[in-house]
Order: structure tokens, then sequence, then C-alpha cells
């Protein structure tokens, strides 16, 4: 053999008698998955079921199943409806553009509640929707079988979502913490007009409208036309989904630090 | 290999084409030059500073002009160096580099098709990427890929 | 601890949220009940070495009658030997490769991959369809004998994917080629492949011509 | 009673369906039916269905056994949901083919390329008339029976070049060519591995064959001959390592890239009929047929078709070693497969030919013991 | 029988992936080959100026599929350094182990496609049985098989589980035992010399002018490795050494393959040890909001027009199981990366095609694409 490796374990595997020794590793193969082979047999055997991981998928002594931790599996979203704030964080989180907000019963006609409904034929399961959701609503289950015959089948409307949380599959336990340094929404106060927009749809209600004094006029100098309030945001009680500034019709409402 | 060696070798051979060598994190120098040069710079760089090994010629579009960058590796010195130059949009083309390193036949043929900067004496500059005869130039940032109803679902309808 | 760390334990409940469970459920999971019971006779091929063809052609000629045998019959064959096309085209070839691979083992269906479009019953788009490649696509399909079917596997056969805002991607083969049945995942596991090729199973069992 | 033959048994049957017939039968009718001439000819008639049945059945049994001796070679289980252990597997393939639609290439030559397949088919079928598997389960006493069955059997590249030709198509027409050559070439060791158990038994009738061997096997003094004919076998089925014609990583399906449905079929089929000749050739060759050795208990061989279960066993247990071979060897390329065939196998064969004369001149050898005496 | 053109793709069993090998063959030896790329070109770096930073992870897994992390972590790194920050160390350790499970489980996937292409069909069974082992762990603690975004600018997702280091321990005794069986398959066999020997050579000088990395290169014994020649993360910690073998034919870069796969095996003993005893935060503190979360909740045009980030360029390269990646990114001080330019090793290891392929036979081309390890992905990108 003309080919020398530099290794640390050199490779001593010259044939012997021309093919005696692959056909010996195949015989020996043969006898050990003559009892039982690593075919898991999958409608009836399946990884996620943790019988038949400790049963037979550690038991048997083959590799099937070896390092599982399938809770943080990514796949069918399960949406607690019940808690979910409508705060749109999943929605804008979301870098396949496969989720809609759509109306669901429960919120008062000035305000309907709105959840997620989520196109699984776009969806590439990257979870920076469960990651972002502040309420811990929308998780990713272990469910991984979608196969469907009509194409809008695979949109799941959110009560469909909910049917999902509720047959309790394990679900993804990793919940990230909060940056430490986040971000506040700061107000770019000359441009405020005090309209309270950002207050009535602020998911978590964490923005009061304050009084502030009215100015006396100047000579010379013209009184802004305005409600005299300001939004006051609660950074605790905020989940950062940016809805305030969105709807802010004069775009006073700005990220940064507060100082 | 610091930015000051590589002035040291190129400044001579360039002269007025070599507009500066600046550093760059992580790689020797970031050499930039006009592109009448460009074939000298090559033969330069791999001969006089032994980067035997074009790894990647990629463009980018500023809208105002383009910059075609090269990446070059040195066996010798262990370390990168990166070639760029600037041409104008209206008439972006600048001489290959195939000649000197045969590498960057298909890196070129690439740049061509999704950049729109054509390479002077390319043996074969044909479509790579995208299918015979396709009209655009993908990377331009003229060139929008969003349809209007796929935007739509990202904007805000509180 | 600063900046971001991961919780590896399910968190305390918080109170807007008290109703999340998070911890493991000791049911079988759902899919496991939603998928066993679509065909009994399958139920009972569940070990290998149990003799259950018996029952099912039994049973198989007792529900059609003699009369009806010649299209069940030839259902029964097409839907256990399904033949794909041995082509990969992106991500979730890797994951077809894999349900071949000893673990999941599709052979099991009777399900074998054939190089010639020819010899395939079974077009399996497993990734990203560009325009490039959709005349080809076309072509192979158009190649295949009679009957024939398409599964589209994964997110970008299904609907682009991804990618679908691309220049160059094809949003979804259907607009290509009929589609029969849509896996959705990215990719998605082996077993949702065996679930899909379930699915179509399941649809041949009930055709009528 | 005598042992009961082939022939015997579809007498019986043919002479019991003519009385049962002709009972019900006005009496001109029933004389016809019973007479000597029709019940003989309906006998032929149902003999061969036998053997064809026979046939079919065990060649689909075949490909069971590979499918599933194949699975526990990887590691996996193999075809098991269809039917017990997947036994009715090969059968709705079988179906489904059989409905499947022939797609004809525009271009393709329609007569051979119908032709190719078909013929491919009734010629590797019609070897099965005339070998033995019991003693006096046969067609009966023709002299020649190996020559014919080889003669037959080399048949093959023919048809399958001529359905490559005509398909039109690039890597069939290589698939073809490989076919063809590696075909011939594997002919001649394959007949000197042949002549030189002919000239140990002194016959080429397969039922002397067999019947020399009740001293010893042939495989101990002739290993030889047995490594040339199962390396020629394996190149004469197209098995892993000698696949070539149909390599599937270079030429897609190779000849039979064209055919789908019923001729696809046919060509499947055909290869796993050719590979039951080649275990059976074995076996009458080299491992004494349906005989066992003289220690064993004649508990085992007492009982009535005996002579044909322990046939198939060892046809069965050939065809393994075939599979075992075909699941640890990676596949030769043409001119390394052409050079084996010609530089080594030839000159092997003959060796082993040398050895064969050998072993006539010295009537006994240890350890095997000597030839019956004629 | 003349001259002839075949293709051979996009549907065909050697191409592992949608590309189309035009063969010009007399007979059945090679005269000319013309490799036409871009059946699965998908616009990545088009896409990639859309999404945010962390958004493009998703797609880098895509990029390459059988080396998904190995991607993102290029992909990273170019973006940490165009958005000047710094990862903790254990975030790198888990990185380094990452890329190198992603390396055993892509080498994994070449060798169960490569001795298919030689016709051994039994191995590629057990190679993606092994594989599904490295998958099974990325799975406990990404959450996914094989697309993992995983990585994020600043760290990773989230910590590893407790019960990793036992796991990843388990896997790495087993795999070590199968590479023995896997030599035994192809090394052992005297038809395997026979197939690949002498076959689809490459000389160092040919493969440095057209620009060919990774184990191609090493088999012509060129010892060249980024880990060991432009450290990245914490490869100057972690002891290991580089394959080179001097055929530079198939069955060299059989051996660098396997090679590179033990001394993986080697890293990620000490990556496993190091993570073990050497808990920490895994995501940099201090990071702009928008890029702090994992998430990017508000990375949209028109709300953060009142802020202004500082502009960079990043550059990383990578060895990544196939060769050496490098990745541009320029920061125009937005959430989006201005350009993002991907170098892919395949692309260039195939741009060389007709300096390995002509001369020899059409039966020799399956193995030597096999052994070049094409992933189309990360070529047509």
């Amino acid at each position: 053999m003309a080919t020398e490796i530099t290794a640390t374990e050199k490779p001593n595997q010259n044939p012997i008698l021309w093919v005696a020794r692959p056909m010996a590793t195949a015989a020996r193969q043969f006898a050990k998955s003559l009892f039982r082979p690593s075919t898991i047999v999958y409608p009836y055997e399946r990884l996620e079921d943790p019988e038949f991981r400790e049963k037979v998928a550690v038991a048997s002594g083959k590799p099937i199943g070896l390092g599982q931790v399938w809770d943080n599996y990514r796949g069918v979203h399960a949406l607690n409806i019940a808690t979910c704030i409508s705060c749109n964080l999943c929605q804008f989180s979301c870098p396949d553009l496969c989720i809609e907000m759509v109306t669901v019963p429960g919120g008062d006609p000035k305000h309907p509640k709105k959840c997620p409904e989520i196109d699984y034929g776009k969806c590439s399961y990257c979870g920076f929707c469960s990651d972002a959701c502040p309420e811990g609503c929308l998780t990713m289950t272990t469910r991984y079988e979608l196969s469907v015959t009509k194409r809008s089948d695979m949109v799941y409307s959110p009560q469909r979502l909910n049917e999902v949380f509720k047959t309790k599959l394990p679900m993804n336990p990793i919940r990230l913490a909060r940056p430490a340094n986040e971000d506040s929404i700061l107000l770019d106060v000359p441009l405020c007009i005090g309209c309270n927009a950002c207050a009535r749809d602020c998911p978590t209600q964490c923005i009061t409208m304050l009084d502030i004094p009215k100015p006396e006029a100047k000579a010379g100098e013209k009184i802004p036309k305005r409600i005299w309030k300001e939004p006051v945001v609660n950074d605790s009680d905020c989940v950062r989904c940016g809805t305030c500034i969105s709807v802010c019709p004069k775009e006073c409402l700005f990220w940064g630090t507060r100082k | 290999m610091q930015p000051d060696d590589l002035t040291r070798v190129l400044a001579p051979k360039l002269g007025e084409n070599l507009l500066g060598v600046e550093a760059f994190e992580g790689m020797a120098g970031r050499v930039r030059f006009r592109r009448e040069a460009a074939l000298d710079l090559f033969r330069a760089v791999r001969d006089d500073l032994s980067f035997a090994h074009l790894s990647m010629v990629g463009g980018i579009d500023w809208v105002d002009h383009r910059e075609v960058f090269y990446v070059a590796w040195s066996d010798s010195a262990r370390q990168y160096v990166l070639l760029s130059t600037d041409v104008p949009a209206t008439d972006a083309h600048v001489e290959t580099a195939s000649a000197v390193w045969p590498s960057a036949n298909w890196h070129e043929r690439e740049t061509w098709e999704l950049v729109d900067i054509t390479f002077d004496h390319h043996p074969d500059l044909r479509h790579l990427l995208t299918p015979d005869g396709y009209a655009f130039h993908p990377l331009l940032r003229s060139f929008k890929i969003h349809e209007p109803e796929e935007l739509e679902v990202k904007t805000r309808h509180v | 601890m600063g900046g971001l760390t991961a919780a590896q334990a399910p968190p305390a409940p918080s109170p807007r949220n008290p109703t999340v469970d998070l911890q493991l459920s000791n049911e079988l999971p759902m899919a496991t009940q939603a998928a066993v019971p679509f065909i009994e006779i399958e139920a009972l091929r569940a070990k290998e070495f149990i003799p259950a063809s018996k029952e099912a052609l039994t049973s198989l000629i007792a529900e059609q009658g003699q009369a009806k045998l010649i299209r069940p019959m030839f259902n029964w064959s097409g839907r256990n030997s399904l033949f794909p096309l041995h082509w990969g085209l992106a991500c979730c070839a890797i994951e077809f490769a894999a349900a071949f691979g000893a673990r999941w083992d599709a052979e099991r269906f009777g399900v074998v991959a054939r190089s010639s479009p020819r010899q395939a019953d079974l077009m399996i788009v497993n990734g990203t369809v560009t325009w490039k490649v959709a005349h080809k696509l076309i072509t192979l399909y158009e190649q295949m004998a009679e009957p024939k079917w398409v599964i589209a596997m994964g997110n970008c056969a299904t609907g682009g994917g991804p990618f679908r805002t691309a220049y160059s991607v094809v949003p979804g083969v259907d607009k290509l080629v009929p589609v029969d049945v849509y896996i959705a995942g990215c990719p998605p596991r082996p077993e949702a492949l065996l679930d899909g090729i379930l699915k179509l199973e399941q649809l041949i069992r009930e055709r009528k011509e | 009673m005598s042992q009961a033959t082939l022939y015997s048994v579809s007498y019986d049957l043919s002479n019991t369906i003519a009385s049962a017939l002709g009972s019900v039968l006005p009496s001109g009718a029933r004389d016809l039916i019973t007479s000597s001439g029709v019940v003989t000819g309906f006998a032929v008639v149902i003999f061969a269905v036998i053997i064809l049945a026979a046939t079919m059945l065990n060649t689909i049994l075949l490909i069971w056994w590979e499918r599933k001796l194949l699975g526990r070679f990887m590691d996996r289980r193999g075809a098991m949901h269809v039917g017990f252990a997947g036994l009715l597997q090969n059968f709705a393939d079988g179906f489904k083919l059989f409905r499947k639609d022939t797609v004809k290439p525009r271009e393709a030559d329609p007569l051979g390329f119908y032709f190719g397949p078909t013929a491919y088919m009734i010629t590797s079928l019609a070897i099965f008339g005339i070998l033995p598997i019991s003693s006096g389960w046969d067609t009966g006493a023709l002299p020649l029976t190996l020559l014919l069955a080889l003669a037959i059997f080399a048949f093959a590249p023919l048809f399958i070049f001529v359905s490559a030709w005509s398909s039109n198509n690039k890597y069939s027409l290589m698939g073809g060519m490989r076919s063809a050559a590696q075909m011939i070439a594997y002919e001649v060791p394959l007949l000197l591995a042949v002549v030189s158990v002919v000239i140990v038994a002194g016959s080429f009738d397969l039922n002397t064959i067999v019947y020399e061997q009740q001293n010893y096997w042939f495989w101990g003094p002739l290993i030889l001959a047995l490594i040339v004919f199962v390396a020629a076998m394996l190149a004469e089925m197209e098995r892993i390592p000698f696949d070539l014609p149909e390599a599937e990583a270079e030429l897609v399906e190779g000849w039979n890239t064209e055919y789908g449905g019923m001729f696809f079929a046919f060509f499947m089929f055909t290869d796993y009929l050719r590979a039951l000749v080649g275990s059976v050739l074995v076996v009458l060759l080299f491992f004494g047929g349906w005989t066992l050795p003289s220690w064993v208990p004649s508990v085992a061989t007492s009982w009535p078709l005996a002579g044909i279960f322990w046939f198939m066993v060892k046809t069965y247990i050939v065809f393994g070693v075939f599979v075992w071979i075909r699941a640890s060897l990676p596949r030769v390329r043409t001119d390394q497969l052409l050079r084996v065939g010609w530089n080594r196998m030839i000159p092997l064969g003959l060796v082993s030919v040398f050895v064969a004369a050998l072993l006539v001149v010295a009537k006994c050898v240890w350890p095997f013991g000597c030839l019956p005496t004629p | 029988m003349s001259e002839m053109w075949i293709n051979m793709g996009p549907q065909h069993p050697m191409t592992h992936g949608l590309w189309n090998l035009r063969v010009r063959i007399d007979g059945e030896v090679v005269l000319d080959v013309d490799p036409e790329m871009g059946y699965l070109h998908r616009g990545i770096e088009k896409i990639s100026e859309d999404r945010h930073y962390n958004e493009v992870v998703t797609l880098m897994d895509r990029t390459c599929y059988v080396a998904g992390l190995a991607w993102e972590h290029l992909y990273i790194l170019a973006s940490e350094q165009a958005l000047h920050i710094t990862p903790p160390e254990r975030a790198q350790y888990i990185r380094m182990t990452c890329e190198e499970f992603q390396r055993i489980g892509s080498h994994i996937m070449w060798y169960a496609a490569f001795v298919n292409d030689i016709g051994l069909m039994t191995p590629f069974l057990y190679g993606m049985r092994d594989r599904d082992l490295v998958l099974d762990l990325f799975q406990s603690f990404t959450g996914a098989r094989m697309t993992y975004e995983y990585m994020r600018v600043g760290g990773v997702r989230n910590d590893l589980p407790p019960t990793f280091t036992d796991q990843a321990r388990k896997v790495l005794d087993w795999l070590t035992d199968r590479f023995r069986e896997y030599d035994q398959l192809c090394l052992g066999s005297s038809i395997f010399h026979k197939r690949c020997d002498h076959l689809g050579v490459l000389k160092a000088n040919d493969c440095i002018a057209h620009g060919v990395t990774g184990p191609m290169l090493r088999s012509a014994g060129v010892k060249r490795d980024l880990r060991k020649d432009r450290p990245y993360a914490r490869y100057d910690a972690v002891d290991f050494d580089v394959a080179v073998a001097d055929g530079a034919d198939v069955t060299a870069r059989y051996l660098v393959r396997m090679e590179e796969m033990r001394q993986s095996i080697r890293i990620l003993r000490q990556t496993v040890d190091w993570l073990e005893h050497h808990p920490g935060p895994v995501m940099a503190e201090h990071l702009p909001r928008w890029l702090g979360a994992p998430y990017a909740p508000v990375g949209r045009e028109g709300y953060l027009l009142k802020r202004n980030y500082a502009k960079g360029v990043g550059f990383s390269a990578v060895e990544e199981p196939h060769g050496e990646a490098q990745a541009y990114v320029v920061n125009e001080g937005t959430e989006h990366p201005y350009r993002v330019k991907f170098r892919s090793p395949i692309f260039a290891n195939l741009s060389a095609a007709r300096q390995y392929l002509v001369g020899y036979r059409v039966a020799d081309i399956p193995p030597i694409m096999g052994s070049v390890d094409p992933c189309i992905g990360e070529v047509d990108r």
C-alpha cells in the first residue's frame, strides 16, 4: 500500500485472504442482530415513548435511543389560549413568516384577543417563537407526525393548537432567562400628544397615562394642542413586545437604555 | 505578517495603484488597490508574498459602486489576506484572477452572475448557479426578494 | 447570574401562567394514539412473527366478497410495495436516507428505492425545488409509469419553506406535479416520513376506480 | 409401491382426474378421456405446471430469504409487515409490477424491447425442466442434462444485450455491453470447473454426478473447482461483487434502466431464477445433491420427500453464502473483473481439471475415500 | 463505441445531491467532465440580507445539511467579529464540542455514502445507524436532529443538559469500536484496495492551485488545518494531531477522514471533561437588546430608526468537515447583515473536478466523487 498516514492508532487492517476480514465482520454483525436488530418497529415502538426507551433501547444493549432527552424536541406547538396575552411576539420572532395572529373569542369587542395561527407548511421549527413568548403559553411539544393530504390541513388554528396543549405532551422545559440589560421603552417627550394609543393596546397593561401639567402660555408661543397626559412604562411588567411603538401615531416611543 | 510588511512589498510594485493597507482582525491585512493594477497585484501577492491559495472571491453592491474582494491564504505565514477593489456600478469590470489562481474560475463566475461584475479575459464566463439566460443579478441591492403579500404577514395590524 | 442562561428545570409557574404543565406525561404521546388505530390489520402485525396475514386475507375476503377481490388485491399490492424514486434534493434527503438506515428501515413496509423513474411509483420530493430543477422534476414525474404518487416531504417541497421568498425557489412542489401527501417538518423525522408513507398506503387502500 | 417420482405423481394425478371426469361423461367421451394417450398428454401438462409453480414459488421464496438475511447482515429487519414475517412482500411486489404500466421509450425498438426480457425469462425457466431435485424427481433419462442446462444458461447475455440495445439508453447500452463481456469471459472458467466435476463423475448426467458423490462430496478434493465455479457463477448471476451491469452507482439501473412494470418484474424474477439455478448447480455438483453423508442416521432421510427437503435446505444455505458475500464485499471494476476472469480463473480452472484427472487416476484419496465402483 | 456525452445527474445515484456531471466518455474511459451546478441554489446569501442576525442561523443549518453546527459556528464567528462581541469561554467550548461531533456525524455520513458508491451496501446501514447516535446527542441539547438553531450571536441558546457528559462518553466509546469495524469492512478487503488505490489522484500543487482544501488537501500531504494554523474558539487549548496522508488518492482520503474522526474523539474527550468541571454562563453579557435576546422580536425595519450601532466587518474561517469554510459579514449598523458571503469548501473541490476525474473510467467516477464528499447545499447555497 502506497499510502501512509500519520496516526496515533495505525489502522492495522490489512486484508487477510483477500476478503476474509470483511466477511468475518459481516458474520459477526449477523450474529449480533439475529436476536434484536437495531430497527425500531416504528408505528408500534416509538423513541419518544419513555417506556420503550428504558425497556428496549437501553436494556437491549443496542445503540437505540442512547442520549435521548425528548422533552425539548421541537415539534408541533402547544398554545394555551387562556394565558395568551396577544403580544404578537411570536409573530415578530418568526423568521419564516408562518405565524399569523387571528382573532379568537374571549376578548372584548374593542380590543379583540388575537392568538397565533401557525402554518406548518412554512414553519421551520426553529423555536424562536416559543423562546420569545413572555408568558410561556406557546411551547413546542414532541409531536412530529404531520402528514396531511390537503395542504390547508397544515394550518393550525389557535383552537387546534390549544387542543395539542390539552393532550399534555412533553413540552420543551427550557425557558430562557430574560437578558439582564434589556432595553426599555423610552419617550421622546416633545413629540407625544398623549393620545393613549399605547396604553390602550399594551397587552400587559403596563403603560399608565399620567397627567402632566399644562404649561403656561408664554408670549409669542402657541401651546400645542394635545391631551396633557404622558405614558409611563412599568419596566418590570413590560414584555418588550413593541406594540406601543408600532401604534404610536407620532413615532415618539423608541427603544433605549433607561438612565 | 503585518500590514506594514504587505505595504513594503506591494508599494514598489504597484505605486499609486495601491490605495492602502489596513489592519484587519484575524488577517494579515486588507489591501485596497485600483483595478488597473489587479493583475500585478495578484502576481505580487502570490509570488512575492507567497499567498498561493486563493480561497474566496466575492462582490458587494454598495449601490453607488461595487466592491470585489479576494481572500488568499499563505501556507508559510499561516495567514489570510484580504484584497479589495472598488469598481463603478456603471462600468463594473475587473481583470480576472483565474490566470494567476485557477481556483478563481468558479468564484468569478458566481460573482459575475450574482453581483454583475464582469471579469475580463475570464476563460469560461458562463452561468454557474442560476439557469442559463437568467437576466437578473440577485445580489444587487435593487433586486428585491419578498413579494408584497409575504411582507403583509409581517406588518403590524393591531 | 447575569446574561442569558438557560434554566434546565421547569420554571416556577408564574402568576399569570399557572396551568402550564411542563412535567413529562406518563401517558403515551398523543401521536401514538392517533396513528395506531388506522388499520386494525396492521395492528395485528405488531410483532414480526405473529401470523396476521391469514386474518388479514380472511377479513379482506369477507368484507369485499369474491366479486370485489381484484381491486382490493391490486390496492393491497400497490400500497404494500411502494418503490420511491431514489434521489436527494436537499436536507430532507438525509432524513430520507436515515429512514432507509438500520434504525428505521423503511424496507419493512416494502419501500425500496429505485434509481430509475420507470420502476418507481412514488416520488418523494425531499428538499427544496428550484426553478432550475423544476423541469427536470416534471420530466422525471412524467417518466414514472402509472400508477404513481407524489409525497412532498418537508416544508420546502410543501411550500418553499424558509426559502420561499427567494428568487430561485419554487414555492411548493404542488405547483409542478400533483401531490398526494404532504409531510410537514424541517426536515421531518424519519418516523414522520414513515408516517407519511403509511398515510399514503391508507389513501391507496381507500382508492376506488 | 415404488418410490414416488415426479412423473408418477403427475401420471397418477392425471389418471385420477381423467377417471373422475370420465365417470360423469357419456361412454364415447369417457373412452376418449381415459385413453392412455390423453392421460399421458395430460400428465405431461400437469408435470410442466408443477415444475413451473414450484420454480416460481421457490424463486419468490428465495427473494424473501435474501431480503431477510440481508436485513440481519445490515442490522435491520427487512420486509416484515406484509404477511407472516414479510412472506407476502414479494407477491405484493409482483402484483404491483404486473399492474403497472410499461413505458416504451419513443425511440426504442419494440421487437427487441419486448422480446428481450421475455426470452430472458423463458430460457431461464426452461432450465428447471431438466434439473433433478431428488431421485426420480426429474424429466427422466437425459444423458447430457448438465451440458444442456449450461447451454441454456449461456443464452442470457444475448437477450440482455438485445433488450439493452433496444431500449435506446446510454446507460442500458453500457450495462448490456458489460453484461455480455463479463458473461462471455466467465463462461470459460465456469465450464472448466464443470469439466473437472464431469471428469471425476464420468458423466454429464446430473443424476449420475450425484450418485458418484455417495462416498464423499466433491467439494473437498475439488475445492479449486468449487472456488472457480462460485466466482464464475457470481459473475453469471450478476451479483455483488460482480454486479457491474446493474452497478447502481454509475449506471443508474444498468441494462434494465428503461424497463418498468411487468418487464422489469421479468428481469428481477429471472435474476433470482438464475441465482436459484446457480445454487442448485453448486449443490448438485459439489454438495451431493439430495443425498446426505452416510453417518447421518437414516431417520433423517427415510420419510417421503426427504430428498427434496434436504436438497432445498442445501440450496438455501448455498444461496445464503451468496447473500453473505453480497453483504460484505464491494463491487469490482470492469477491467479488473475481466482480468480476473481471463488471467486467474481460467488457469485455476485448468489446474482443477488436472486435479480431477489425478483424482480419477488415484481412485481413492485420503481423507475423502474412494469413488464408487461402477 | 465512439465518443459520447452522458449526463450524470441531477437524478443519479452518484451525485449525492442535486447537480449534474456531464461526462464525455470513450467506451469506459472519461475524456472530459463538466460539472453543472445550481440546481439547489436557494439564494441564502440574498435571504440573509433580509434577516436578523440570529435568524440567519436558521439558514445556516440548511446551507450544509450534514454539518449544520459547523456552519452555524462559522457564521456566528464572523457575525461576532462584525458586531464586536466576545462569547464566554463555556460557550466556546460548547461550540467546539458541537463542531467536533458534527465532524464525526458528517464523516460517518460521508462513509455511508462513499461505500455505497463502490458497491458495499452493508456499511451504509451501519453508518446511518451510528450517525443517528450523534444526532440523538444533538437532539438532547438542541431539540432537533438536523436543523439545530442552537448558536446565537454571543453564545449558545441553552446550556447542556446534566446528562450530556455521560451520554457523550457512551457515544464516543461506541463509536471507537465501530470505527474499527468500518476499517475492517473497507481496508480489510482487497477489492477495496483494488478499487480505490491510485484513483482520483490530485497532487498537492494542483490542490493549492485549484483551491482544494480539507481532507482532499491533507490526503495530498499538505499539513493544513485551520484548527491548528489559525485557532478559533478554544482549539488552541486542546491537544490533537492533524491527519495527513501522502497518497493523494481515494484510499488516502478515506484514511484521512477516518483518522480525523479518531482525532475528533480525542478532542471531544477533552472538551467534555472541561465542560463537566467548568459551569458558567453560555451567553455574553451586555449585548444590545435586539441581539441580547435569543429571539428577534423587534428587529423589523422602522422600529429602530433612532438607534445607531457600530459598523464592522467580520471574517471567519472554520475547518468544516469538508474543508475550509469562510464567511464574510458586513455590518452596516442595522439589524440585518448588509452582505453575507460564504466560501464553501466543496465549491472549490468540485471546481477542480476535471483534474481528478479525467483519464479514469466511468466506474471510477462514483468512488472519486464519493471521496470528495459533495454536499450540494453548501455549494449552491
